[in-house]
């Protein structure tokens, strides 16, 4: 097992505001790895900055063996890292179909399998094929935002609160799919559902604050009565 | 009692595709019951049609026994329905406490004044910080709103909800993407409200556990369709809810503090 | 009928001369969501530029290709140096391009002198057949002709590419097109070029419409495509070809039967499209 | 000690004429060839001296940018700084119209030119303005005298607003009075691209002569060509604009209609020194359309001048100028007294190919004596 | 927060009355005129904010309620006597007229969304523009017409400070509106409508508010343009005046009312002084590109304009505090004082 991404004391500034203050985190080849912390704690800013849209200020973030630091996004996605966003970012004008096809980067035939896969995932996507992103439910875009990331094929998936408005069914049927993906893919995922994350997640990486409170097994955490209560508010 | 809040085959279709298939649903009042469903049951759709933003192919709503179906979102807020949003809706560029302060003014009524200077209406702000710590986002009151994280937001859009202090008060899903240390006292603030005892509270929600919790009666929408309403016992007992919306789920993510 | 016929055909050219100018912006405008008030300078530069080029060269046909050219450079510059940092926002985009426009007025004058200069059309252009009381201008014919056919390209690309969707969506939202491994920048620049270059095709090929090219010549067009635009529906092609017609039939048949309200035949026309399908003729998703 | 009073107070005492001139935007090229002009007729009529009784003349020139309150703001400027005795001006009839206010409240004579408009010397009139320019009645009545005659059928065909209306009222007139008749009256958008429904029905009304009265750069010579105007036997007329908008006319080369002025129409000295300094001294460039028009406005500053003997008064400059006639590159000038228009020789003239020249050029048929052009008086 | 408000009003005062006493110290008329200018310019540029930087709402037809104003007080004056009364007179009509039009153009097209809405202002002041050409026997087309202005006015300085006051009273009028509830409420249309919807404020009713605001003060900066020139022409109607008062409202900083004040002032002179070097160096002979090059300077170093510059500084500097306050905020205070 080798090391797909590391960050190292990572700082990120929006405007004039520090908001990252010393983020450490690694995610290993194969592991999904859970970003936890309390609401402005900085796990989605981890994320942007890690894809580049908020580049990091100083400390250091290697992919692949790769110095992605300073790389613009479109590279960084590239290099195939897929990111489903916390807001879902759906293109609201554009069908399901049309935001499949922008997200696609490869149009062959392991790209359509994949697709094919995500809608049996998600079957409600097949069903409004044709519907545009902006009238969805809530939770279909929540589901479309993901399959966009799961269309291609990607050594790294960054996922932001992939449960949020699913309903409970179909939160299985995304763990599932996690777990399926682990076997090609390394996941770093943010997750408030601690059941799932839980249930997902191999190590975690706490980030109170803008920096990184702790790194650890996920079996550890779940042990650890303690450091939930302090962290996480579970008893 | 008469229902605070009723509907009668209220169906809404967008192209051939039935959203909300002929509800009939009644609201006592005081009543506090939640909506569940799959994702794109209607759920979003339904609030929508009650609250006006949509307006109903068939059928109609009646609040107070009144029919409302003319009017506008405006006039239904006036009369004393209030919602928050599934997707965040706020002032992106306000800061936190003017998009409360907005509600204290709407619910107070001062909309047409335009001489006084707004900052002589002092209790307005007062009032909005209270709000504010209710909702343990005191500490953000002078954030613009866009440059809040995403649980935060959430939080923004209960509090003007709370501002705007109607009777009935129309959840969609408050808690997505809030963390699960501040899940519990957003709890505890809905809880509030609930025993205050003179609100009637329609909620959306995915977290079962929180349902459970909190409903006095829980209906269920399936593909528009009303499928079922009743106690929370009636509702966890129903085969097709277990099957198509629950799955073999724990639910074990509220926090009991 | 010959009558019909004669404001009929001379309706069309004009409707698709505007829709040459507006193809450009409905590019830039309605899938880039940019109001480029410098859209009617780039329109001069290429009218002037083809005269030019047709006087040192004596070809029509190098005449336009200069112009294209003058078009793609400029576009680049523009998109570089005005457009980039004021994506996203059409109040800074106001300013900003209207300033562009001043200079690229001047600028105009001071590379061609400030007077206005005749523009040729060439021979095998000129003239008009007379059928059965029917006036057939050929260059009239020609326009209609290059209408079409620069119509099926654009149509052309925009189905049968990612490139329209990869745009619409980057309006939408840039970071997350370019979190899927899109260099949107780039992509909105080439665009942008392209509808310069559409810009100066439609300025090199009004110059001998009117017979002359003249700094102002700009701001006077770019009005009527934001109109042809708006009224098309924001960023559809087949919406802005239609439109175009429209305005050009329109001014066509109400100069004739309505002569008192031929001078506000547009606005009329905009305001009545406004009023009762205010999403435009097609709308972007229809197209 | 009186000589040295004199003697101080003229050397301080110059005279200062001020210029409002579009020296950019849409009618830079007019504003440009007043300013020359000036500055020629200057020279010529002081002789190269620049002085008149002993007082140096100076000239103040401002950039109008054809926006009235930027013509007001530069003439308060002119009269209130510069302490200008005169001024002269302006390219854009608007210009100029929100302008004569100001001469009138500060007392100082005003030449306008070139502007065109006929209410500057009739309903706007104040007593303090003369023009040099010719009037959109003379355009008129020019034209009229260059093709009407008894029976002549005659359309007309002008941008819809004011100039284009005025003139063809003007035309009208005096097309009717020739005994010709106007069988149709046209108008179009000023900045419209296609004709064809115009010149459809000027087709159908079958006149002799279709009398255009156009400005701008927008125009429809090439759509009257490929209407086939002429092969249907409607000939066109209309007044020769300036060299630039020459060259866009050769559609109509063989036309009959009238100038205002081209350098090679007027037969005198003055006109003669014009070219001649200005071919010198601008790269071989004839003196166009206006620049005659600057000229005369210099020279008849200097005349009036000469007669006060350099008393720069309004009240005796209107009354020497009232009356007066003076020597321009378009002949003898006269500012008639009851609306100060200057009665000028206007040009009945064809257009032909020449050999060697871009555009087509105006050339004489015969003079329109200012006593013919005469426009009627309307203030 | 008070203090605050009180030291720039302070300020405010002071300036209003430098501004006053300036034509007494300077003999310079042409500053007298350009200043008259700016605040004539500045009111129509405030009124035009009020639209765009406050309500969100752009208007390529601002002009027509510039050349309702301008009209209705040269017609007034032309035909009546040119006294005090008549001009007071003639400017209430016309910002009478022109609130009504813009009460019914309001009603008619404010339903429409952003651009469409910013097009139908285009159409709908494009007819007003034909209709003053071709209405000749009152307006006398194009070629326009000069009128006198009252007795008092004839003196520039008199008008200076007539401009200055009625600057000072907009500004004031319009602060105070910008800053009462209802004013706050059209912030809030413009920052997300249908949430405003939803809180129970009826969006029409404000954005044709709005409307009314700005049209009747684009009338009265029209009526005080025309006695300014004592002339008026269809010029006042064209798109030229509204795009002015759209580049002086983003210059000097959109949502704000010193914006369109500084905005004008700065277009005004920039205008002022580089015409005046084309006469002086040669190479300003084309001025307009440098002019131009203003612009696209001011978008590029003050993207929010002169204003938001301004704050954006102040912001920095209280920024660097609060990050610091934040940083010693006490970590998980919400969570504590939920457990405990
Ligand atoms: N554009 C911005 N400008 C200023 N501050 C910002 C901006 N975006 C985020 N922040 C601040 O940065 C902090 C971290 O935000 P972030 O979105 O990363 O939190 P998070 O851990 O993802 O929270 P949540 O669980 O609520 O999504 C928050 O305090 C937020 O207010
Ligand atoms: N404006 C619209 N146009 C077309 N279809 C729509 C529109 N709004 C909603 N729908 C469709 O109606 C169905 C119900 O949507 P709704 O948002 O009410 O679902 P929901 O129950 O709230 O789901 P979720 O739990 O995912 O939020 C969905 O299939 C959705 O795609
Ligand atoms: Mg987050
Ligand atoms: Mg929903």
């Amino acid at each position: 097992m080798s090391r797909l991404l590391t960050l190292e004391n990572v700082h990120t500034h929006i405007g004039q505001y520090h908001i990252l203050q010393g983020v450490s985190l690694t995610a290993e080849e194969g592991e999904v790895t859970v970003l936890l912390g309390r609401n402005g704690a900085g796990k989605t800013t981890t994320l942007r900055t890690i894809m580049g849209l908020n580049p990091a200020s100083s400390g250091t973030i290697h992919y692949d063996g790769q110095d992605i630091t300073k790389l613009p996004t479109f590279s960084v996605a590239n290099g195939g890292i897929g990111y489903v966003p916390e807001d879902q970012a759906v293109f609201t004008t554009l069908t399901v179909e049309e935001n499949l096809k922008v997200a696609m980067r490869k149009e062959d035939e392991a790209a359509m399998a994949r697709q094919d896969y995500v809608l049996t995932l998600f079957p409600d996507l097949k069903k409004f094929w044709k519907k545009e992103g902006g009238h969805l439910s809530g939770g279909q875009k929540q589901m479309l935002a993901m399959a966009r990331a799961f269309v291609n094929d990607n050594r790294l998936m960054l996922i932001d609160e992939p449960s949020k408005g699913l309903a409970p069914i179909v939160i299985e049927s995304v763990m599932e799919a996690i777990r399926e993906m682990k076997k090609q893919t390394t996941i770093v995922l943010v997750e408030q559902n601690f059941s799932m994350a839980a249930g997902v997640g191999d190590t975690y990486t706490l980030i109170d604050d803008g920096k990184t409170v702790q790194n650890g097994r996920m079996e550890e955490l779940v042990r650890d009565e303690e450091l939930k209560r302090t962290y996480l508010g579970i008893a | 009692m008469e229902p605070i809040l009723q509907t009668e085959n209220l169906t809404i279709r967008f192209g051939g595709h039935t959203a909300v298939d002929h509800v009939n649903f009644t609201l006592p009042p005081k009543e506090f019951k939640s909506v569940i469903g799959p994702n794109g049951a209607g759920k979003t759709t339904f609030f929508n049609l009650i609250s006006g933003e949509l307006k109903p192919t068939e059928g109609s709503v009646y609040f107070k026994g009144r029919l409302i179906d003319s009017l506008s979102p405006v006039e239904r807020t006036r009369l004393g329905l209030g919602r928050s949003f599934q997707i965040t809706n706020v002032f992106p560029n306000l800061t936190v406490l003017e998009n409360v302060r907005l509600a204290v003014q709407s619910r107070e009524g001062v909309r047409y004044n335009p001489f006084r200077h707004y900052s002589s209406y002092k209790k307005f702000t007062e009032e909005s910080m209270e709000i504010l710590s209710t909702v343990l986002l005191d500490g953000k009151a002078d954030a613009i709103a866009s440059q809040i994280s995403h649980g935060e937001k959430r939080k923004l859009e209960i509090a003007m909800l709370l501002a705007l202090d109607t009777e009935v008060l129309l959840l969609d899903e408050p808690t997505a993407g809030m963390s699960l240390e501040e899940v519990p006292s957003i709890l505890n603030v809905i809880r509030k409200i609930k025993e205050g005892g003179d609100k009637t509270v329609l909620l959306i929600e995915h977290k079962m556990d929180m349902i459970l919790d909190l409903s006095d009666s829980i209906m269920v929408l399936f593909n528009g369709q009303l499928l079922a309403d009743g106690t929370p016992e009636e509702i966890m007992q129903n085969e097709t809810v277990q099957n198509a919306y629950l799955g073999g789920m724990p639910h074990e993510q509220t926090a009991h503090a | 009928m010959g009558l019909l016929m004669n404001l009929t055909v001379n309706g069309l050219a004009t409707g698709m001369l505007i829709f040459l100018l507006a193809a450009g912006l409905t590019l830039i405008f309605g899938l880039m969501s940019v109001l480029n008030f410098a859209h009617g300078g780039l329109f001069a530069w290429g009218a002037f530029s083809g005269v030019f080029f047709y006087g040192i060269t004596g070809s029509f046909i190098i005449s336009v290709v200069g112009a294209i050219l003058t078009g793609i450079v400029l576009g680049f510059i523009t998109e570089k140096l005005i457009i980039k940092p004021v994506y996203g926002n059409h109040v800074q985009q106001i300013l900003i391009t209207l300033g562009f426009m001043l200079v690229l007025s001047e600028m105009l004058k001071v590379v061609f002198g400030p007077n206005q200069i005749a523009a040729k059309t060439p021979d095998y252009l000129s003239g008009s057949w007379e059928v059965g009381g029917v006036i057939l201008i050929k260059y009239r014919l020609f326009i209609i002709l290059i209408g079409i056919i620069v119509f099926a390209i654009v149509q052309f690309i925009l189905k049968r590419t990612k490139i329209g969707l990869i745009v619409r969506a980057g309006v939408i939202n840039k970071e997350m097109v370019q979190a899927l491994g899109i260099d949107i920048n780039k992509v909105f620049l080439y665009v942008f070029m392209a509808g310069a270059a559409l810009a100066a095709l439609a300025g090199a090929l009004m110059a001998p419409y009117s017979g002359v090219v003249y700094a102002e010549m700009g701001l006077e067009f770019a009005i009527l495509a934001f109109i042809v635009v708006v009224i098309g529906g924001m960023g559809s092609f087949p919406g802005s070809l239609l439109a175009a017609i429209l305005v050009g039939l329109a001014g066509s048949y109400m100069a004739y039967f309505v002569p008192s309200l031929s001078l506000a035949v547009n606005m009329i026309l905009m305001a009545v499209v406004l009023i009762f399908r205010p999403q435009g003729l097609f709308t972007a998703k229809e197209a | 000690s009186g000589a040295d009073e004199v003697e101080g107070s003229g050397s301080d005492e110059t005279i200062k004429v001020g210029v409002l001139a579009s020296l950019t935007g849409a009618l830079e090229s007019y504003g440009k060839q007043t300013q020359r002009g000036f500055d020629l007729g200057l020279e010529y009529a002081t002789d190269g001296s620049m002085e008149v009784n002993g007082k140096k003349i100076e000239v103040v020139y401002e950039d109008t940018e054809t926006k009235p309150e930027v013509a007001v703001q530069k003439a308060t400027k002119l009269l209130e700084e510069d302490e200008v005795d005169f001024l002269v001006g302006s390219s854009s009839s608007g210009d100029t119209l929100a302008v004569l206010p100001l001469a009138e409240e500060y007392e100082k004579v005003m030449i306008v030119e070139p502007a065109v408009a006929d209410s500057i010397t009739g309903s706007e009139f104040n007593k303090y303005l003369f023009r040099t320019a010719r009037n959109s009645s003379q355009d008129a009545v020019a034209g009229a005298a260059s093709i009407a005659g008894e029976g002549v059928k005659i359309a007309t065909f002008a941008p819809d607003y004011s100039f284009g209306w005025d003139g063809v009222e003007a035309f009208k007139n005096a097309a009717e009075d020739l005994g010709a008749e106007i069988v149709l009256e046209e108008y179009a958008d000023p900045a419209a691209t296609d004709f064809t429904a115009n010149l459809q029905k000027i087709i159908e009304s079958d006149p002799d002569y279709l009398f255009v009265v156009w400005a701008g750069a927008n125009s429809p010579w090439n759509q009257i060509s490929d209407m086939k105007l002429q092969e249907k036997g409607i000939k066109i007329s209309t007044g020769a604009p300036d060299i630039p908008a020459l060259s866009v006319m050769e559609p109509l080369v063989g036309m009959e209609g009238f100038s205002v002025y081209y350098h090679t129409l007027p037969d005198n000295e003055v006109n003669d020194w014009l070219v001649k300094e200005h071919t010198d001294r601008f790269d071989g460039e004839v003196p166009d359309l206006f620049t005659p028009g600057g000229m005369s406005a210099a020279i008849a500053i200097v005349e009036a001048l000469e007669q006060t003997e350099g008393e720069t008064d309004a009240d005796q400059l209107i009354e020497v100028m009232e009356g007066m006639s003076f020597e321009t590159p378009k002949g003898t000038m006269t500012f008639r007294e009851e609306d100060h228009q200057a009665l000028q020789t206007l040009y009945a003239i064809k257009l032909e190919q020449q050999e060697g020249v871009p555009y087509p050029v105006p050339v004489l048929i015969r003079e329109l004596s200012p006593e013919e052009t005469e426009p009627p008086i309307m203030n | 927060m008070i203090s605050k408000l009180q030291g720039k009003n302070f300020w405010l005062i002071i300036l209003a009355a430098v501004l006053a006493a300036f034509p007494f110290f300077s003999d310079s008329r042409t500053m007298t005129i350009l200043l008259t200018q700016i605040f004539i310019f500045a009111i129509l540029a405030m009124s035009y904010d009020i639209l765009l930087g406050y309500t969100g709402i752009v208007s390529f037809g601002h002009a027509m309620f510039f050349g309702v104003g301008a009209y209705t007080t040269a017609v007034i004056l032309d035909r009546m006597e040119p006294t005090l009364g008549m001009f007071i007179l003639s400017v209430g009509a016309g910002m009478l007229i022109a609130g009504i039009l813009s009460f019914i153009a309001g009603l008619l097209t404010l339903r429409l969304k952003s651009h469409f809405y910013a097009m139908f202002t285009l159409a709908l002041s494009g007819l007003f523009l034909v209709a003053a050409e071709k209405w000749r026997t009152v307006t006398n087309g194009n070629d326009g017409f000069t009128f006198r202005a009252p007795e008092l006015f004839q003196d520039r300085t008199m008008f200076y400070l007539a401009a200055l006051g009625c600057l000072v009273l907009v500004y004031l009028i319009l602060s105070r509106f910008v800053a009462s509830p209802m004013g706050r409420v059209l912030i809030a249309v413009r920052e997300n409508e249908q949430r405003t919807a939803s809180l129970g404020y009826k969006t029409l009713h404000y954005k044709v508010t709005a409307s009314v605001v700005a049209g009747v003060f684009a009338s009265l900066a029209g009526s005080l343009y025309s006695v300014s020139l004592r002339f008026v022409n269809t010029s006042v109607m064209t798109m030229d005046i509204t795009l002015d008062a759209l580049l002086m409202t983003i210059i000097g900083g959109v949502g704000t009312l010193i914006g369109p004040i500084l905005g004008a002032t700065v277009i005004e002179f920039a205008q002022h002084y580089l015409s005046g070097l084309a006469r002086d160096y040669p190479i300003f002979e084309r001025w307009i590109i440098f002019f131009g090059i203003v612009y696209i300077l001011a978008v590029i170093f003050f993207p929010q304009g002169i204003v938001g510059w301004f704050r954006q500084i102040r912001a920095k500097r209280l920024g660097k505090r609060e990050a610091a306050i934040r940083a010693k905020q006490p970590v998980l205070k919400a969570k504590a004082e939920e457990n405990g």
